[in-house]
């Protein structure tokens, strides 16, 4: 009996070893759940979309496979491994620069192609020649931000939240603070963690500072629980937030708090310009047949590019060489891109000629709008 | 035990020849019938047979770590029985809870009293009448218990944890007469406490025992106990070695080589 | 457990000293501050203060639970921050969701009443009693009517939560604890952090795992402003309703606890199980309806809680932090103890919120923000070392 | 792998009075041991070369957390004290680990970005620069990232040593629970200081760095052989002097101390070896992950440590690998119980489950009689599993069935009833107390009398020469 | 060998011992009885470090034992048994008497890891006196039993194992709570007879506490009378139990019913009204440690 249960556990260790082959493969991972879920299932809809409408490539049937790392680092290095485990011939994701850095940790050694979507520190195409983006840098995103509040808000002092764990947010809050102090102004940081709710500390510490703007760097899972709580403490200074804000659950976990909240995130169709602003549009409508314009937002078309930038190197290098797919996606030049055009020619992963849009949120009673405020471009 | 020592009498069942109510003879209120008990896997009682007769008052002996705590324990429940029947009031009862058993008229002078040292003396006795609806009946039993130890009257808003160890058996017993019950068992009463107060304990039980209250107490003082109890059994290793009316017991010679130690 | 804590000797005039000069101190800080920056006046220390009651309030409810149940059975129930959580989650639902379809009703009321069934004949000892099957069906017809006609308001929502979490508690208790009676403490150690995991990852599978607004329409949660010394004080009303809720719902356990029946008998099972089982006492019982109670105090501290804060953290950790938290309010109060778990619970919400307060950011001082989380784990390291039997409890450490 | 407490002694056994290893015997286990080791070796083979990366990670990752649990094994099952602050330790050795092997290139990469607040001192800790220094420049090319590596993780593991001395400090004033509160407290605090400003130019707060090199955490062989190193150490130690001494404190403080063990010094020995060898699967981990960072150290990796040892058997070490085993697979290949199914397959799925646990709880309570009384806890999620099975089965057509629903969290549910189960029905996991050897394979007892010896048994408790019960008794330990 | 000068123990208000001295000579073996609660165990507590004295010393050889740990004291000379057994449940006969071996021995960890000559040698050593101590009981703990799990012995076996244990500490003196506990009338006959082969054959010097008479005086030199934590009397057997104040304390009162109908009536006065102190229940939780 005993020999037998050690035989036979010993042959499903063995057994585990079989090996699944597929076709064209690219990996999609992305936060389809825990507390970027909302940004994460916007831009897979981008990803699917886009397969839809090219569902081929060099002859063969594109597949996906999409992963889940349920916003977490350490998902994102399981997914990056379950990628280059199945053979994947690219890899697309992830939206939190956070998660992105570590799958590129893995991606970039394996040599295996990733695009990310949504990752905007600059250390993510740093990690390697194999590693690419669709966004602009928060190099730019603080630039944009110090301006705004230097010159549009005119305000002199500036409070920057900043969620000390996350990559995006402490590289945004370093970006906007050399920015703003070189324009002469004045800034305080202050730091939080991951799924703080209570903010009362943090508030404390405001009061001496007292600010004439606020700089939210991190996502809408503490902002729901931060806005409200500072103007409940008689805060009213306006609030610029970065990209992460681009979230329906600012809004909708925080209320009326939310109302003129202004943000900085990825370019939709009104913020694009020329030929750009015509394909984005032309994309929402193919977008509005499979899913509701409620999950259609920057991102989805950053997640549709990325997926066409794939595509369209897969059929410049006419194999799924992994080498052959980097080459041609570092030579890409002038991509009809959905999000603008993609150049990646001399730059280290982000492509050049960025669009970025300011919007904020506007209330009225306890139902909300996404207001286009401008579009800003990188000169 | 020597063969002189087992030769008094067979363990279990005979009737006892001398008792004071010899009226409720008919009925057993409690018998054991060959209960083993086991803690893990050591057995602690080996067919143990033992009965105890309406008014009635038992003395169960033996030395440390002879099991009769855990007969005790047998009896109340919180010891399970692997083999053999316990019989409780003409009902099987080895397959009952602790609070059913007590419910049906059993209660028990724990060993070291084990008062609820945070709770007053009032609560103590509270928890005494744990089993029964609050009400005239409870001040009746509660005026019973103080008449019995004033002390405890002078004393009902104090702390148990506060008090003398004879306080604290005075307390232990009184808690266990607030249940009406039909059989008290005694672990140990005598322990710690000096001879003027074990007699004055003793005393007591024989009080409450002339009411029809069934007594089962569990003694290491072999003379004292047996000098107001109507039998006795002798406890070795687990197993009933010797029992028989009280008088014989004190007169029996291995039981004194034996257990009290005499020459 | 012991509603009156024995208080140890000790020298009074050391503590009154202690006290004073520890008022003194604060009192100076503040005064410096104010010196320092004009933001630091009395409406920010008040602020703080307030705040502290509050945080501290609901640190105590939670506490409770901890307290009452390693009162009695010496378990360290990790799953308690998990309760918390899920009496938070429950509430949500209860008043955010439009009225529930009428199978989910009637599904939902049903459950509610199997439990109100087992409690009825839990306290009134006597099964298939006509009048625990009448009430009980009166209470299924009154849930699936409220659940399906109308959303409820936050305190019915909160009242029917604690029911729910009870109920959670004591299942808890009876599939994972009672079969560990008597085991070694170390395995309940596990079970209870297993099942902490598992109501945790339950939550993200139930609730979906992300931050949840928690804005019930409430007067309270509205803003109260008012002066302290000329200037002003922004707040809400919650820093009123969170400590009376606290303290109505303490008064309420120490009544239950010091005159019920079934109060004495946990107290009895408390100090000596055994004995308590001697007198009659069902300890099984006994020991749910600790759960029972411990859970839902927790509940409503779950359902405060989010209405202080206005949103609720992923399942999967809102209870970790305050439920260590909390535990280590029990066990700087004395663990055991329910005017320790109290005591415990305020004084850890001065530490940290006050504390914080004191020590801000200044042009030349960073602050101590990051480390206020720590000060809770510190601050019960201590504690263990110096005095495991916390500032008003007993020492209930195993003896040789 | 075949020690046994009786041979630590050597040769020569049945000299002294117990049983001899029959030549046979021993000759056999030796070949078996041996083939046992070709065995692993050729199955290291096959997965360092094979197609799957994945499954080469996967070894890696059990050998990794394999050296974690064995290390706590050291604490929670030979002490027996519950230590809950594992990952404190492993958070220690990795980020020393981390910062000290960084290459240049990222250290210079980290030094220009907005990210890093590393103080100067903490961006010249580096074993790269120090063998510089020594005049090792052979040792600091990248195919000697070995030599950097074992640097960098021993020294790891000796600060992460010193802090288990520390943490082990209360083991003398605390016992049971509170102790295990404790040292729950001191994980904890390690974490969150480590995110503070006064660690963070040490840290980097609490983003840590990227760019760790993955060679050695991702390798079959050096994993392993560490794993070996530690499996090595920590069954010659509990099979030595030092070994019983600890497992005497597990069973009796007390006793222990009374027969002149002195237990501060023993338990705070343990925690620090546990410290050391938890230090270098940190070190390792960081490496696997290819980054250093606070959220891969959470209490979930203590627990996960947990769930390993008491599934596979607290105290055994063979036990814990294969609890490790267990854990890893279910984390690592768990992810279909995670995807999206109808909800009648979700009925089926769980009501099987619920129906054999129930089955099993039967089999153990009527055939092994482990559990004297489980009653309703049984029966009850028995038949709801059977309701649910057939709820599942029959109502396949039914449109509240067909909704689907994502399994999110299924792999930490599986894991933490998993354990709960365990604990209930056999608290001692798998394994018990005992280790996989080849003897307890074949079933060779040393404690089974012989016919000798049962005969001389059968004189000792004869009747006639001692009472009745003592007969009963000594008949009762050879079944017990 | 072992000397008690006035020592005094309170718990909590409550005075366990009182002024308890005595002396014990090499070579002797010495009973302690008393009625339960009266401190015996105390004492045992109190000279192997469970407790520290009030006041008073406790001097072993010469030097004193008061403040040091437990194991400080194992290593002076004294070990002790239990009176409700704490041995080492799970582990093996062999082991329960390996470990109190440990603290004699001179090697790292490290080297005992790495298996170096000389911890072999300690290792084989620890072995030959375990078997020796083991070989006391005759076969009854040898053989197969040696591997055999503690859990699985009997409650005499147990015992046995209990003595082999502390003998094999390596102690000069031995204290032995009760070591016929539990044990039939022959098992006790044989554990008298190995308490004397223990001091005739082993050189150790004992002190007993015991409850059963006929061992007490089967092997005592002297009896150490305890009552209330006092020292009631002290001498050879034959001459302490004949004390009528020994009768009394430790035999129970030899009362007919009449007598004790009427003492208790003499002691109603003193229940219901005087304030006489009665030692209470500390004592006697104590005594069960």
């Amino acid at each position: 009996m005993r020999r037998i249960a050690v035989t036979l556990a010993f042959a499903l260790t063995l057994g585990g070893l079989a090996l699944a082959q597929g076709t064209i493969k690219i990996g999609v991972f992305l936060e389809l759940s825990g507390r970027m879920a909302v940004t994460g299932n916007d831009t897979l809809y981008g990803v699917r979309v886009a397969n839809e409408q090219q569902p081929t490539v060099n002859g063969a049937t594109v597949e996906l496979s999409v992963c889940d790392n349920a916003s977490t680092p350490e998902g994102s290095v399981v997914c990056a491994n379950r990628f280059v485990d199945e053979g994947v011939v690219a890899v697309i994701g992830s939206y939190s620069s956070s998660h992105s850095i570590p799958a590129a940790g893995v991606l970039q050694p394996a040599g295996v192609v990733m695009v990310s979507t949504g990752s905007t520190n600059p250390a993510t195409t740093q990690v390697g020649d194999y590693i690419f983006r669709i966004p602009y840098t928060d190099q730019f995103q603080g630039a944009v931000a110090a301006q705004y509040a230097h010159n549009d808000a005119g305000a002199s002092s500036v409070a920057i939240f900043r969620q000390q764990d996350d990559d995006y947010s402490v590289g945004l809050s370093g970006f906007f603070k050399d920015a703003f102090e070189a324009l002469g102004g004045r800034t305080t940081v202050l730091d939080f963690t991951a799924n703080t709710v209570d903010f009362s500390a943090q508030i404390n510490n405001l009061r001496s500072f007292n600010p004439d703007f606020i700089y939210y760097t991190g996502f809408c899972a503490e902002a729901a629980s931060l806005v409200p709580q500072l103007r409940q403490q008689g805060f009213t200074q306006s609030i610029l937030g970065g990209d992460a804000s681009d979230d329906t659950q600012c809004p909708d976990g925080g209320g009326a708090a939310f109302d003129g909240f202004t943000f900085t995130s990825f370019g939709e169709p009104e913020v694009l310009t020329g030929a750009a602003a015509e394909r984005a549009a032309e994309f929402r409508t193919a977008f509005e047949k499979s899913y509701t314009l409620d999950h259609f937002t920057g991102f989805t078309l950053s997640g549709a590019d990325a997926y066409k930038v794939l595509v369209q190197a897969i059929t410049d290098a006419g194999s799924t060489d992994h080498a052959a797919i980097r080459d041609a996606l570092a030579n890409l030049q002038d991509f009809p891109g959905v999000s603008g055009d993609i150049t990646y020619v001399g730059t280290d992963g982000t492509p050049a000629n960025r669009v970025m849009g300011l919007y904020a949120y506007q209330f009225s009673g306890n139902s909300w709008t996404k207001a286009v405020l401008k579009g800003i471009s990188l000169e | 035990m020597t063969g002189a020592g087992r030769g008094a009498a067979a363990s279990g069942e005979h009737a006892p020849s001398a008792s004071p109510s010899d009226a409720a003879r008919r009925e057993p209120l409690l018998e054991l019938k060959g209960v083993t008990t086991h803690y893990g896997p050591i057995r602690v009682l080996r067919d143990v047979n033992m009965v105890i007769y309406p008014g009635e008052m038992v003395c169960l002996l033996g030395g440390n770590a002879s099991g009769k705590s855990t007969t005790l324990k047998t009896v109340l429940g919180i010891v399970g029985v692997s083999q053999g029947e316990l019989w409780f009031r003409g009902e099987r009862a080895d397959g009952l809870p602790t609070s059913e058993r007590i419910a049906r008229g059993m209660a028990v002078v724990p060993e070291n009293r084990r008062i609820f040292p945070k709770m007053t003396v009032r609560e103590n006795l509270e928890m005494g009448a744990y089993l029964r609806k609050p009400g005239a009946e409870f001040d009746e039993d509660l005026a019973y218990v103080l008449e019995l130890f004033p002390r405890l009257g002078e004393r009902l808003g104090q702390l148990g944890g506060t008090m003398s160890g004879g306080e604290q058996q005075m307390l232990a017993m009184g808690r266990a007469l607030m249940s009406r019950p039909k059989l008290i068992l005694m672990d140990e009463p005598s322990m710690g406490l000096a001879p003027l107060f074990v007699e004055r304990i003793f005393e007591i039980i024989k009080q409450v025992n002339s009411r029809g209250i069934s007594v089962f107490v569990v003694e290491q003082n072999a003379n004292v106990a047996l000098a107001i109890a109507d039998r006795g059994y002798v406890l070795q290793t687990g197993e009933v070695v010797l029992s028989g009316p009280a008088g014989e017991l004190l007169a029996n010679e291995g039981m004194k080589r034996a257990y009290l130690g005499e020459t | 457990m012991a509603a009156s804590a024995v208080v140890p000797r000790r020298r009074p005039w050391a503590l009154w000293l202690v006290v004073l000069g520890g008022l003194g101190l604060i009192t100076w800080r503040m005064l410096y501050l104010h010196g320092v920056n004009e933001a630091f006046n009395a409406a920010f220390f008040a602020g703080a203060v307030v705040r502290s009651l509050q945080l501290g309030s609901l640190y105590a409810l939670i506490a409770l639970g901890y307290t009452m149940v390693y009162g009695i059975i010496r378990l360290i129930n990790f799953a308690h921050g998990e309760v918390f959580m899920v009496g938070a989650f429950a509430a949500y639902f209860l008043f955010s969701r439009t009225p529930f379809s009428w199978p989910v009703a009637l599904l939902v009321a049903a459950a509610i009443a199997f439990g109100v069934l087992q409690f009825l004949n839990f306290w009134r000892g006597r099964a298939r009693d006509p009048i625990v099957l009448a009430g009980a069906l009166v209470v299924f017809a009154v849930v699936a009517f409220a659940l399906a006609s109308t959303q409820l308001g936050w305190f019915w929502a909160m009242v029917a939560s604690m029911f729910v979490t009870g109920v959670l508690g004591m299942t808890i208790d009876r599939v994972a604890y009672r079969p560990l009676r008597g085991a070694p403490r170390n395995s309940m150690l596990i079970t209870a952090i297993a099942v902490s995991f598992f109501l945790q990852n339950f939550g993200i599978l139930a609730f979906s795992n992300r931050q949840t607004p928690f804005r019930p329409a409430s007067f309270f949660t509205g803003p109260l402003q008012f002066q302290v010394f000329g200037e002003p004080l922004f707040t809400s009303w919650m820093i009123v309703l969170v400590p009376s809720v606290t303290a109505v719902l303490v008064v309420a356990l120490t009544l239950f606890v010091t005159r019920t029946r079934l109060g004495k008998a946990m107290r009895a099972t408390a100090q000596d199980a055994e004995t308590a089982r001697m007198m009659g006492v069902n300890v099984d019982r006994v020991i749910a309806t600790t759960f029972l109670l411990g859970s839902m105090l927790a509940a409503a501290a779950g359902v405060l809680w989010g209405m202080t804060f206005g949103s609720i953290n992923q399942p999967a950790i809102f209870g970790i932090l305050p439920g260590i938290k909390a535990f280590a309010a029990a066990v700087i109060g004395g663990i055991g103890s329910l005017p320790g778990a109290v005591v415990g619970g305020v004084l850890l919400g001065f530490l940290e919120n006050f504390l914080t307060a004191l020590f801000p950011r200044t042009e030349y001082f960073s602050g101590i923000t990051e480390y206020k989380d720590t000060f809770a784990f510190l601050a019960m390291i201590v504690i263990l070392l110096v005095r495991p039997s916390g500032i008003v409890g007993e020492d209930l450490s195993e003896k040789v | 792998m075949s020690a046994r407490p009786g041979d630590a002694g050597g040769n020569g056994a049945g000299a002294r009075g117990y049983r001899p290893h029959y030549l046979a015997h021993r000759v056999r286990n030796s070949l078996l041991t041996l083939g046992g080791l070709a065995v692993l070796l050729v199955v290291l083979l096959l997965v360092d070369g094979g197609a799957s990366v994945k499954l080469k990670q996967v070894f890696a990752l059990f050998a990794i957390w394999g050296i974690a649990t064995v290390s706590l094994n050291l604490v929670n099952g030979v002490t027996g004290i519950l230590s809950l602050g594992h990952h404190g330790f492993m958070l220690i050795g990795g980020y020393v680990t981390g910062l000290l092997v960084l290459p240049t290139a990222t250290r210079d990469n980290l030094a220009r970005s907005a990210r890093s607040e590393l103080s100067d001192f903490a961006m010249g800790l580096s074993v790269e620069n120090w063998f510089r220094a020594l005049g090792l420049d052979s040792l600091t090319t990248p195919e000697t990232l070995w030599a950097r590596f074992l640097v960098a993780v021993l020294i790891g593991g000796l600060m992460a040593a010193l802090f288990g001395v520390v943490v082990g400090f209360p083991s003398l004033r605390l016992r049971g629970d509170y102790l295990a509160i404790v040292t729950f407290a001191f994980g904890e605090a390690i974490r969150l200081l480590a995110s503070t400003p006064l660690m963070s130019s040490f840290t980097n707060g609490a983003l840590g760095f990227a760019g760790v090199p993955s060679d050695i955490g991702k390798s079959v062989w050096w994993t392993f052989g560490f794993l070996a190193v530690t499996v090595f150490v920590m069954a010659r130690l509990k099979y030595s002097s030092y070994g019983r001494a600890l497992q005497g404190i597990r069973e009796d403080e007390i006793a222990s101390e009374a027969m002149g063990v002195n237990t501060a010094y023993h338990k705070v020995l343990a925690f620090a070896i546990s410290a050391f060898f938890a230090g270098v699967a940190g070190g390792l981990w960081v490496s696997w992950v290819g980054t250093a960072r606070l959220d891969l150290f959470l209490f979930f990796l203590t627990f996960y440590f947990l769930v390993a040892i008491s599934v596979g058997g607290t105290g055994s070490i063979t036990g814990v690998l294969l609890g490790t085993a267990l854990v890893v697979w279910v984390r690592q290949y768990g992810d279909p119980l995670e995807q999206t199914y109808a909800l009648s397959t979700w009925a089926v799925a769980a009501g099987l489950v619920l129906l054999a646990v129930a089955a099993l709880a039967f089999f153990l309570r009527r055939v092994r009689r482990i559990k004297p009384d489980l009653g309703p806890v049984v029966y009850v999620p028995g038949a709801l599993g059977l309701v649910a099975a057939l709820v599942g089965l029959l109502g396949q057509g039914m449109p509240a069935l067909q909704a689907t629903w994502q399994g999110f969290g299924m792999r930490a549910i599986t894991l933490a009833l998993l354990l709960i189960t365990i604990m209930i029905l056999r608290p001692v996991g798998i394994m018990g107390r005992r280790e996989f050897t080849w003897a307890w394979l074949f079933r060779e007892r040393l404690d089974e009398p012989t016919e000798e010896e049962r005969a001389q048994d059968a004189w000792l408790s004869n009747p006639a020469l001692s009472g009745r019960a003592g007969a009963e008794r000594e008949d009762d330990e050879v079944d017990a | 060998m072992l000397r008690l000068a006035g020592v005094n123990k309170s718990f909590g208000g409550l005075q366990a011992i009182t002024d308890l001295s005595f002396e014990l000579a090499e070579g002797e073996i010495v009973s302690v009885i008393g009625p339960n609660g009266a401190g015996k165990t105390t004492v045992f507590n109190l000279i192997t470090g469970v407790y520290t004295p009030d006041s008073g010393d406790i001097l072993f050889e010469g030097g004193s034992l008061k403040g040091l740990r437990p194991n400080a004291i194992v290593d002076r000379g004294v070990a002790r048994t239990f009176q409700n057994l704490r041995l080492f449940t799970n582990l093996t006969v062999l082991e329960n008497v390996l470990i109190p071996q440990h603290h004699k021995l001179r090697s790292t960890w490290v080297s005992s890891v790495f298996r170096t000559s000389g911890y072999l040698a300690q290792e084989r050593r620890m072995h030959e006196v375990a078997l020796e101590k083991l070989s006391f009981f005759g076969p009854r703990l040898m053989g197969f039993r040696l591997h055999q799990s503690v859990e699985v012995l009997s409650y005499a076996n147990r015992r046995r194992t209990e003595m082999a244990r502390a003998m094999a500490t390596g102690a000069k003196l031995l204290l032995l709570d009760e070591p016929s506990a539990g044990m039939n009338p022959k098992e006790t006959r044989e554990i008298t007879e190995i308490i004397r082969r223990m001091r005739d054959e082993g050189g150790y010097t004992i002190l007993l506490v015991e409850h059963k008479m006929n061992l007490v005086k089967d092997i005592s030199d002297r009896v150490i009378v305890l009552d209330y934590g006092r020292k009631l009397a002290e001498g050879a057997y034959a001459d302490v139990v004949n004390d009528p104040a020994v009768i009394e304390a430790y035999l129970g009162k030899r009362s007919d019913k009449t007598s004790a109908v009427a003492r208790a009536r003499a002691a109603d006065g003193l229940v219901a009204g005087s304030s006489v102190d009665v030692p209470g229940s500390a004592a006697g939780g104590e005594e069960r440690s």
